[in-house]
């Protein structure tokens, strides 16, 4: 249910052309693989591995990660208000799982 | 001999010339709490992740019929209602917390029974990584909902007065095999630290510094530690036997806490550690 | 706690500082009691009221020359080191003839402790 | 990898050392993750200020160290950016392709360490240079245990 | 039944002590200081194995009415250094250095005595005295500053290879031992917990713990 829960944020009022903030927090464990100190079995990895995002369907950042990157990860990224339209990031994990998020943008 | 008496009393008084002898660290305690302090700014920085367990207790709040559920405002009124519990309830002849009340609830609204509401309340306890609660999410959205609002107890309550003293006794009394009560770490004048995490202390009147965040997002277990979850485990550490959550003992420490803090404005999730 | 100190010194009439009284005791070949203490600490309280202001104790220090340091001050923290003082409340017994450590104590001893810790160090010569 | 070329590769890291007291700290791991990773050897990378790292001096827990990465060379010049840990398992973090979209170079996470080592943020612009910048972090325990 | 009766009897000794003047304020504060226990004990769980740590002493019965240390009234002061100083047992063959590397493990268990049924692998049968959460130890290892720091504290104690085994150096061995076994016959009321007091340490452990603290080998006087 809640793997890939995500909460994306833009600012609300901000000029065209103006260089702003995408704030972003996605619910995943991010563990490495690892041995399970009860059972001793190997336990897969379970991570995000990359998260594109985009501006009107145009490609502005990918980032790849691993586990090395804290578990429910927040990113912070900037990009520039090119004008009214859509930011939507989708991020994948290697257990198949894709999801998207959008949120609405407007220029003043 | 007078003069020794004079120069006697000089020397008990005692001029403390700097330079104790056990300056060895390489950086002062104060430093390291300054430095962690700042840690924990930084933390704070950007979207908090317990906002996601309010955007699920969203719906959970639906799905679990809250909306008939009065947390002393009527019936479904969320906004502040946070900020004034505890309080006496009629209906139930008790004082509860917000926590408790939810357990109330959850029996009164949701069809459960009291084992099936600890386990519920349980069911992220010990666990990190990835585990997510709906009654985490639940608390959290019925306190962010009063973010904003002050915390006001109503302490003149003959019955909440009552809660209130068992609290602040309860808060004193040494027990258990290592003889810890709460105010073994938090009171006392001067600041300390446990390892490195500095200790919040009623004395200095932190009380209302250190409950207006919870429920607060833990990020070596990435989950959101309610109120109840936080005295488990202060009780786990100071070698209690276990706590049991919608107890009179939580509802005696929260009316201690939440009324020392009156006047705080609740402001949740907070993050730390 | 200082008007408390004020009358242990009354008592004992205490040198004004560890040195002098050291120089002091090994003319006239006597054994110091060093008593050190802490502004901040309450178990000092405890053991200035309990112990160090009680009569008997008073009786049983007479043969000694008896001095209370800060042990956060340049003296203190000076003897401290050379005597191994860990902390406050500590008394140190010390021939300075031999130049020697003939007793210590750390934290609140209760009374009938500390007597007997007295009457052990002042077996030795000089007492 | 054979032996040989471990062995020496292990002798040219160790003469390096012996030379630049400033490489002397970075690990082998480190070094085969940023080749990896970025593409050339850590030993090419130059040290620039111009990029800044913002991340705390102590950490009370490892598992969430908040890291901000900026810098002051317009984003029109920047290709990407990698975030490493020197001493974690996996010395690799996060990477970030940036590209004039992105206004400027500004990128912020948090991310786990398992002790007390440097942050380590490597760029590499268009005209295909590379340069870095790291900052210490400080991991200590906190709480009862 | 027996337990709560010993109980209530401590409590009543306790307040005695402290309310003697007033004996109705006494009998007041007495009903709602057995109030708190049950709300107390009735918020913790019930397992068999564990209700054992529900029996209040008469020392933390007297220390449980004192918001601090400081506040405490010189009887209750007294009483409680006179039930803790006659507390103490050492070792089988008295006090000794005992093997700091054994101390060590003990100082950095943070694991002792704990225990929840939920989720942490706690054992009841833990040993350990968590030291590190209070004192800074050992150089470079953090710590708190709830207790005194005690990094070289056997040097502080002027103790060195050639004195270690001196009546002098046994002298501090045995009253750091005594501050570990039940710190309250030296500090009434004082945060430590009296580890050997309550048998969470046995006497050997303890003096494990204190060649740790003073071994001139150990890596506390490095």
């Amino acid at each position: 249910m809640s793997v890939g829960t995500g909460i994306l944020r833009v600012p609300s009022n901000i000029k065209k052309g103006e260089v702003f903030r995408v704030q972003m927090v996605i619910t995943h464990p991010m563990t490495p693989p690892r041995r399970d100190p009860q059972t001793g079995q190997e336990v897969p990895p379970y991570t995000l591995t990359k998260l594109d995002l985009f501006f009107n369907d145009t490609l502005v950042s990918t980032i790849n990660m691993g586990a090395g990157v804290s578990a429910n990860p927040f990113i912070a990224i900037s990009m520039v208000a090119q004008d009214n339209g859509v930011v939507k990031i989708v991020y994948e994990d290697n257990r198949g799982g894709k999801w998207e998020k959008t949120a609405e943008l407007k220029v003043s | 001999m007078r003069r020794y008496l004079i120069l006697g009393a000089i020397v008990s008084v005692g001029a403390v010339v700097g330079g104790s002898i056990y300056a060895q660290q390489d950086l002062s305690p104060e430093e390291e709490i300054r430095l962690i302090q700042e840690f924990n700014r930084m933390l704070a920085e950007g979207v908090n992740p317990g906002e996601v367990w309010y955007e699920i207790g969203k719906d959970s709040v639906k799905k679990y019929n809250l909306d008939k559920c009065d947390f002393g405002l009527g019936p479904g009124v969320f906004k502040g209602a946070a900020a004034q519990l505890p309080r006496y309830f009629k209906d139930a002849g008790k004082v509860m917390d917000l926590e408790t009340r939810l357990g109330w609830c959850l029996q009164k609204y949701a069809n459960m029974s009291q084992e099936e509401v600890l386990k519920f309340v349980r069911q992220c306890w010990g666990k990190s990584g990835n585990c997510v609660s709906e009654y985490d999410a639940l608390v959290m959205f019925l306190t962010m909902e009063s973010n904003g609002f002050k915390i006001s107890v109503d302490t003149k309550d003959p019955n909440v007065k009552k809660f209130y003293e068992i609290g602040k006794a309860v808060y004193q009394t040494r027990i258990g095999p290592w003889d810890f009560n709460c105010a073994t770490c938090h009171a006392g004048k001067q600041e300390v630290r446990i390892r490195a995490t500095r200790l919040w202390s009623a004395d200095r009147g932190e009380t209302g510094q250190a409950v207006y965040y919870f429920p607060k997002y833990l990020v070596r277990w990435g989950l959101p530690m309610t109120m109840h979850y936080r005295y488990a485990e202060c009780i786990r550490q100071m070698r209690w036997p276990e706590f049991i959550p919608h107890s009179d003992l939580a509802v005696a420490l929260s009316t201690y806490l939440y009324a020392e803090s009156n006047g705080t404005v609740i402001k949740a999730p907070g993050i730390g550690r | 706690m200082k008007i408390l100190l004020f009358l242990v010194s009354l008592v004992f009439a205490s040198p004004q500082s560890v040195d002098s009284a050291i120089k002091l005791a090994s003319q006239e070949r006597r054994l110091v009691a060093i008593y050190f203490y802490n502004k901040n600490c309450i178990y000092c309280t405890q053991f200035e009221d309990f112990v160090l202001s009680q009569p008997q104790t008073r009786s049983a220090l007479e043969p000694f020359i008896f001095v209370s340091v800060e042990l956060y001050s340049e003296e203190g923290s000076r003897y401290g080191r050379k005597f191994g003082v860990v902390g406050t409340p500590s008394v140190v017994f010390y021939n300075p003839v031999e130049g020697k450590v003939i007793g210590k104590t750390f934290g609140n001893r209760p009374l009938g402790e500390f007597l007997k810790l007295i009457t052990d160090v002042c077996k030795k010569p000089l007492c | 990898m054979d032996r040989r070329s471990f062995i020496l590769m292990g002798a040219s890291a160790g003469l390096f050392a012996l030379i630049s007291p400033r490489y002397a700290f970075a690990s082998s791991k480190l070094e085969e993750e940023v080749r990896k990773r970025v593409g050339v050897s850590l030993s090419q990378i130059q040290q620039s200020d111009q990029i800044s790292i913002n991340a705390p001096t102590i950490a009370e827990s490892g598992a969430n160290i908040p890291v901000t990465v900026e810098s002051t060379i317009p984003a029109e010049r920047v290709e990407h950016l990698w975030v490493f840990a020197d001493k974690n398992p996996v010395p690799w973090i996060t990477d970030v392709k940036i590209t004039p979209a992105n206004g400027q170079v500004y990128f912020s996470t948090r991310i786990k360490m398992g002790e007390t080592s440097n942050v380590r943020a490597i760029m590499k612009l268009k005209d295909g240079s590379h340069i870095m910048n790291f900052k210490e972090v400080k991991v200590t325990a906190g709480g009862c245990g | 039944m027996k337990r709560t009766a010993l109980l209530l009897a401590l409590m009543a000794f306790g307040f005695g002590l402290a309310q003697q003047k007033k004996p109705q304020k006494q009998a007041q504060q007495q009903s709602s200081y057995q109030e708190a226990i049950k709300v107390l004990v009735g918020g913790l769980s019930q397992d068999p194995r564990f209700t054992w740590k529900y029996q209040q002493d008469e020392a933390q019965i007297i220390c449980s009415q004192y918001k601090s240390r400081e506040a405490m009234p010189a009887q209750a002061v007294q009483k409680v250094i006179e039930l803790s100083s006659k507390s103490f047992n050492y070792p089988q063959w008295g006090i000794y250095m005992g093997d700091w590397k054994e101390g060590k493990k003990l100082v950095e268990s943070a694991r002792g005595g704990r225990f929840a049924s939920y989720g942490f692998s706690d054992n009841p049968n833990d040993k350990g005295g968590n030291c590190y959460a209070c004192h800074l130890i050992e150089k470079g290892q953090p710590g708190g500053t709830m207790g005194p720091n005690l990094y070289q504290y056997g040097k502080r104690w002027n103790i060195t290879k050639e004195n270690m085994s001196t009546p002098q150096a046994l002298e501090s061995i045995k009253t750091v031992y005594q501050i570990i076994y039940n710190s309250w016959a030296l500090f009434p009321c004082s945060s430590m917990p009296r580890f050997g007091y309550h048998g969470n340490l046995s006497p050997e452990d303890i003096a494990n713990i204190v060649a740790f603290l003073l071994h001139p080998d150990s890596p506390v006087n490095k």
